[in-house]
């Protein structure tokens, strides 16, 4: 089974790193950045498949892959 | 015997294939004799990087035997092993070494300084010593102004930093001190000389031979892949049809295995079972086979189907040179194998049994039962062709006709936030410079003093080396880089024990940077016999080049030194208002190759400062009788920008800044001779009032030319001679000073 | 009594947490290591600062599952004292022991140097020899110290006085420019509801030995001590 | 102009993180996990548009956004 994993910071949580690389694409010759978010994108395959594969890898995204405080996730199966 | 066959995928081996592997006719004609045949493609390139320049050292190796290595505090010699090792008293020695990550660093900064670290890190604890700090020592191209060329170096510069800091801290050695210089010779080929020092029992040196024909060999740590491949002297297209993109030259560090794989060989060195063990540096599993090999007289036989990999598909000549970083060569007692799958299975980390020592001096290469390289050991590890370059001296530096006179008030202010003399706080508050409970002179002093808990002993260390004096004059610029390191030393309380050094120069083939390389050795040389310092080991980084030139010969001195007692701990910052100021030293009068020069007129010329090593040995001598005696409250060497910048920065160390009256009196001296000229042999010390006559008293006595020239206290620097005065406020001193890197940082000035 | 200091791969403050305890407090005091599954017999227990599992995914998201996480989690569910510096405190939020998050520097540079931190309440274990108001000057060093929580989570926080240690200038005011990370309500440290858990990410283990520069770190452990009882003997 | 834009370490170079993580997920149930790589996922919101902007884009993602030297991006525009 190959999945795709996209982890980002929740709207209302602080992104330090997304501010940051706003300001550095502002100046960068788009000045009129309104918004950067930065979060994280995972590539995983694994041997498992099937339906009790995939409830494992849906708790595998909430429980270490992401933290629900701050973090919102979308997993994605491919094959 | 020699039956190393020819792998059908290999290509053949053209003159055009030799020539892209760097190897000369000459040297290849000698491989087909040390052979009895033609090399195979591995073999040919398991010589082409035995046989570089950075593991041969085959243009330098004649110099470096200039160097005194041996004292009775020797316990390991510089080339014997991986790291010299120093006895410090009570059965402890300390083990380190500095290593350049130059050319990787301009490529990637980040990860070329971060696997620096690495290396240099695994180097010592090879040796069997538990790293306990780091040192840096950096140069770049200028970072300040809005040009591209500034932007580049200013990317350059924080990548660096940032590199070295994300393996220090990771790892959890502090980075306690270094230095850094910016000059346009270091344009698109920074130095990033990084330097760690371990602490270790006598009895527990470990030893990098592959002794005990029989004993199993261990690769141990990260898996092999394809890492650093294009990084070799050759284009990596032969090799196989994938593109050139799967081919990283840039090999990405994990901190985080090797603080495993560092915790895992410490663990498994104080056991009884390991007969050898050696890091894999640049060229990983053929410099770790053929040199355990070599070291210990042996041969020894690996087969390459049982080392961990991470990709599939890995021929042998690729996994024999894979510069994938984090990895180890064991060689285990016999009988002991258990042990060491026990350690590794604890720490989670790979490792397997690739190989066994054998008496026949070959290194053999297996894959299964096919023989693909076999090299007899010795030869390729250490009978590389040895060169004597030529040698074209430069033009001796012209003495300066006259000094030009600037607006001083203005130019303390500005040498002061020159990123070259300016505080490094910028880059040091990134690195842990705390963990580990030692760090008693924080970032910021003359040295780096560091409490080893373990053993009880008090270590300073230093990294020195102008450039510009050594690009003015190559024998007197190194040989004031040794002085500067052995006074900052004993600004700090200490007295110095041995030398590691790191050789940054341009091309050898060019006359002239082999010149320079080889008056820095003898300059180099006599001043460690003028402080009776052995070298212990180092490192030689040929080829820098920015675009313009050669870079700057730059021959850092990293120095390691011993504080007696916790009392003599010396740091450079005045302490309290009404002590007495002196100077150590005279006046001085030498410009040439000064800062003030270079920043406020951009001129780097002039005869740079001579040193007179029995003057700057008996003033050593005296600094450290009267820190013995408890008559000194802060000590600071006049350095880059002179007495005055050396007198602004003694007060404005912290963020409490003290002000100073100072007077020299009637010097007869052009007012910016006398405030930046650079002569050495000079240092600024402050006394508590009672203790002033005492301490005046001692340095004449002992013939070292001293002067009360002020107090320190009040809001302000004040500096008067031949009736004139110029006064500061210290806390815009400070201001420029202490936030001049940031500001740059924070884009242009 | 006896200490635990956990030893997770990339644990790197290890040593000088069992340093302080040992050393400087005279604590009997052992290594535990990631691997084993039992706390039993120990009164406090320490998780370390470093990087563990190399701070890879988030800091502390991976040894948040070590399986001694559990026998950490049953001792403070126990009333245990737990406290979890620098790296151990981001391990406590990844393991919900408490609330919020911390994330990347404000600056996104790791930073290294001492500050001043304000003593919030001391009606807990950790800083019980201290006065509301008292300004420790301790060391930092980490990347991710910035705290950050949603506005229902500091409020209670706030509510339940659980804040006790907030970055400070010399004079103890709470100002922008004294928080080194961009963390909320420059909240350098907070314990759980019950009181009996403590993570902050200054070192007071760095700040035990007068040559190191400050000895403030000192009145956390003394505090700890005394509410175990423990007389020191060293 | 919104935009996304995937930023993956290259094929060959180690990623010591996906390393980690996957050890991790093996532990957490998925045994047979036989790789994991991790990227960078960014959201970006500007107010230009039109071709050179996107060409700007495309720029500022090579060279602020990932390091050509061990990574590679993809950019998808929005709208
Ligand atoms: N790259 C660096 N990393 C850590 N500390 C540094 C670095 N560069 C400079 N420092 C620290 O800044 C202080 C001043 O350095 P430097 O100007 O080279 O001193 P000096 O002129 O006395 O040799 C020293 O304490 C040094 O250790
Ligand atoms: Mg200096």
């Amino acid at each position: 089974m190959k999945a795709r994993v996209k982890v980002m910071p929740k709207k209302s949580v602080l992104d330090p790193q997304g501010v940051a690389v706003r300001d550095a694409v502002a100046q960068h010759g788009l000045p009129q950045v309104s918004s950067v978010r930065i979060g994280k994108f995972m590539e995983i395959e694994v041997g498992e498949s099937g339906p009790e594969a995939e409830a494992k890898l849906h708790e595998i995204c909430r429980d270490l892959l992401s933290n629900p405080v701050i973090e919102d996730y979308e997993l994605e199966i491919l094959a | 015997m020699n039956t190393a066959v020819h792998l059908p995928q290999d290509p053949e081996i053209t003159p055009e294939v030799i020539a892209r592997h760097g190897i000369t006719p000459e040297e290849y004609e000698l491989i087909e004799k040390i052979l009895g045949r033609k090399p195979n493609f591995t073999e040919l390139g398991i010589f082409s990087v035995m046989w570089s320049e950075h593991c041969s050292y085959k243009n330098s190796k004649p110099e470096l035997r200039k160097f005194p290595v041996t004292g009775p505090r020797v316990l390991v010699k510089a080339g014997e092993e991986n790291a010299g090792v120093i006895d410090i008293g009570d059965g402890w020695a300390v083990a380190f070494k500095m290593e350049s990550h130059n050319h990787p660093s301009a490529i990637e900064p980040f990860q070329g300084a971060a696997t620096g670290v690495g290396g240099i890190i695994r180097d010592i604890f090879t040796m069997g010593a538990r790293p306990v700090f780091n040192l840096n020592s950096l140069r770049f191209g200028n970072i300040t102004g809005d040009d591209e060329v500034a932007r580049q170096n200013r990317r350059l510069f924080a990548g660096v930093v940032e590199g070295i800091a994300h393996y220090g801290n990771c790892i959890g050695i502090p980075t306690v001190g270094g230095e850094i210089y910016f000059d346009p010779s270091y344009e698109g080929n920074p130095l990033v000389n990084v330097f760690c020092l371990g602490i270790l029992r006598h009895e527990q040196i470990a030893r990098g031979a592959a002794s005990g024909v029989g004993n199993p060999v261990f690769y141990v740590g990260a898996e092999t892949g394809r890492d650093g491949l294009a990084g070799a002297a050759f284009a990596s297209r032969e090799l196989t049809e994938e593109s050139k993109q799967d081919r990283p030259a840039v090999q990405v560090g994990d901190p985080f295995k090797e603080k495993l794989l560092l915790e895992a060989c410490l663990e498994l060195l104080a056991t009884d079972a390991v007969a050898g063990i050696q890091d894999m540096g640049a060229a990983g599993l053929t410099c770790s086979t053929c040199e355990t090999a070599s070291r210990g007289g042996t041969g020894v036989e690996i087969d390459l189907e049982k080392v961990p990999k991470r990709e599939q598909g890995m021929n042998p000549y690729e996994i024999m040179l894979s510069e994938s970083q984090e990895r180890m060569l064991i060689i285990v007692k016999k009988g002991k194998e258990q042990i060491v799958c026990d350690i590794f299975e604890k720490w989670d980390l790979p490792y397997a049994e690739v190989g066994v020592v054998k008496d026949d001096g070959m290194m053999r290469v297996k894959v299964g039962e096919t023989t693909v390289a076999e090299i007899p050991a010795r030869q390729l590890a250490d009978e590389a062709p040895i060169y004597v370059r030529d040698a074209t001296p430069r033009p001796a530096p012209v003495p300066l006709a006259e000094v030009p006179g600037t607006d001083i008030a203005a130019a303390l202010p500005a040498l002061l936030a020159d990123p070259t003399i300016a505080s490094k706080n910028w880059v040091y508050r990134q690195y842990d410079h705390m963990v580990r409970l030692g760090a008693t002179a924080l970032p910021g002093s003359d040295a780096a003093v560091f409490i080893v808990r373990e053993a009880g002993k008090i270590l300073a260390a230093t990294s020195d080396c102008n450039a510009a004096y050594c690009q003015l004059d190559p024998r007197e610029g190194a040989k004031v880089a040794v002085a500067e390191a052995a006074r900052n030393l004993a600004c700090s309380g200490a007295v110095p024990l041995a030398v590691t050094d790191n050789l940054n120069f341009g091309n050898p083939h060019k006359p002239e940077n082999f010149w320079q390389l080889r008056e820095c050795v003898e300059g180099l040389a006599e001043g460690c016999r003028a402080f009776d310092v052995p070298v212990t080991g180092g490192n030689v980084s040929l080829y820098n080049e920015s675009p313009a030139a050669a870079v700057d010969p730059t021959p850092t001195v990293g120095m390691v030194g011993l504080i007696a007692k916790e009392s003599h701990v010396t740091t450079s910052e005045f302490k309290a208002e009404g002590d007495v100021i002196f100077l150590l030293g005279e006046l001085g009068d030498e410009m040439g190759g000064s800062r003030y020069l270079q920043v406020l007129h951009g001129r780097k010329e002039g005869v740079p400062p001579r040193v007179d090593f029995d003057e700057e040995l008996a003033l050593h001598d005296t600094l450290r009788a009267l820190i013995i005696e408890g008559l000194v409250r802060s000590a600071h060497d006049c350095s880059e920008g002179g007495l005055a910048v050396a007198l602004a920065e003694s007060g404005i160390a912290t963020g409490q800044p003290l002000g100073a009256e100072v007077d020299f009196g009637a010097t007869g001296l052009q007012p910016e001779v006398l405030l930046f000229n650079e002569s050495q042999t000079r240092v600024i010390i402050s006394t508590t009032a009672e203790d002033a006559d005492a301490a005046e008293g001692l340095a004449n006595e002992r013939g070292t030319p001293v002067r009360r020239i002020g107090t320190v206290g009040g809001g302000k620097l004040r500096i008067s001679a031949d009736g004139q005065t110029h006064e500061w406020e210290v806390a815009q001193l400070r201001d420029q000073w202490y936030n001049s890197i940031a500001r740059c940082m924070a884009g242009g000035q | 009594m006896k200490a635990a200091v956990i030893r997770f791969p990339g644990s790197n403050c290890d040593q000088d947490c069992y340093h302080a305890l040992q050393e400087s407090f005279g604590v009997p005091t052992d290594y535990v290591w990631h691997k084993e599954s039992s706390l039993s017999g120990y009164d406090l227990v320490v998780l370390p600062g470093g990087f563990s599992y190399g701070d890879y995914l988030r800091c502390g998201a991976i040894a948040r599952f070590s399986p001694i996480m559990k026998a950490v989690v049953d001792h403070a569910n126990a009333g245990g004292l737990l406290i979890g510096i620098c790296n151990g405190f981001q391990v406590l939020t990844e393991a919900r022991l408490l609330p919020g998050a911390l994330v990347r520097n404000r600056s996104l540079h790791f930073i290294c140097e001492h500050r001043f931190l304000r003593v919030e309440a001391t009606d807990n274990p950790f800083l019980s020899t201290t006065q509301v108001g008292q300004v420790l000057n301790v060391p930092i060093a980490h990347g991710e110290g910035n705290y950050t929580a949603d506005a229902a989570t500091l409020a209670e926080l706030e509510a339940n006085r659980q804040v006790l240690l907030r970055y400070c200038d010399a004079q103890g005011n709470i100002t922008e420019a004294a928080n080194p990370n961009g963390s909320a309500s420059n909240i350098a440290g907070i314990c759980n509801a019950a009181r009996n858990v403590f993570g902050l990410m200054p070192h007071p283990e760095r700040a035990c030995d007068p040559r190191l520069g400050s000895t403030d770190g000192k009145v956390i452990f003394q505090s700890i001590l005394n509410t175990l009882g423990f007389r020191a003997v060293a």
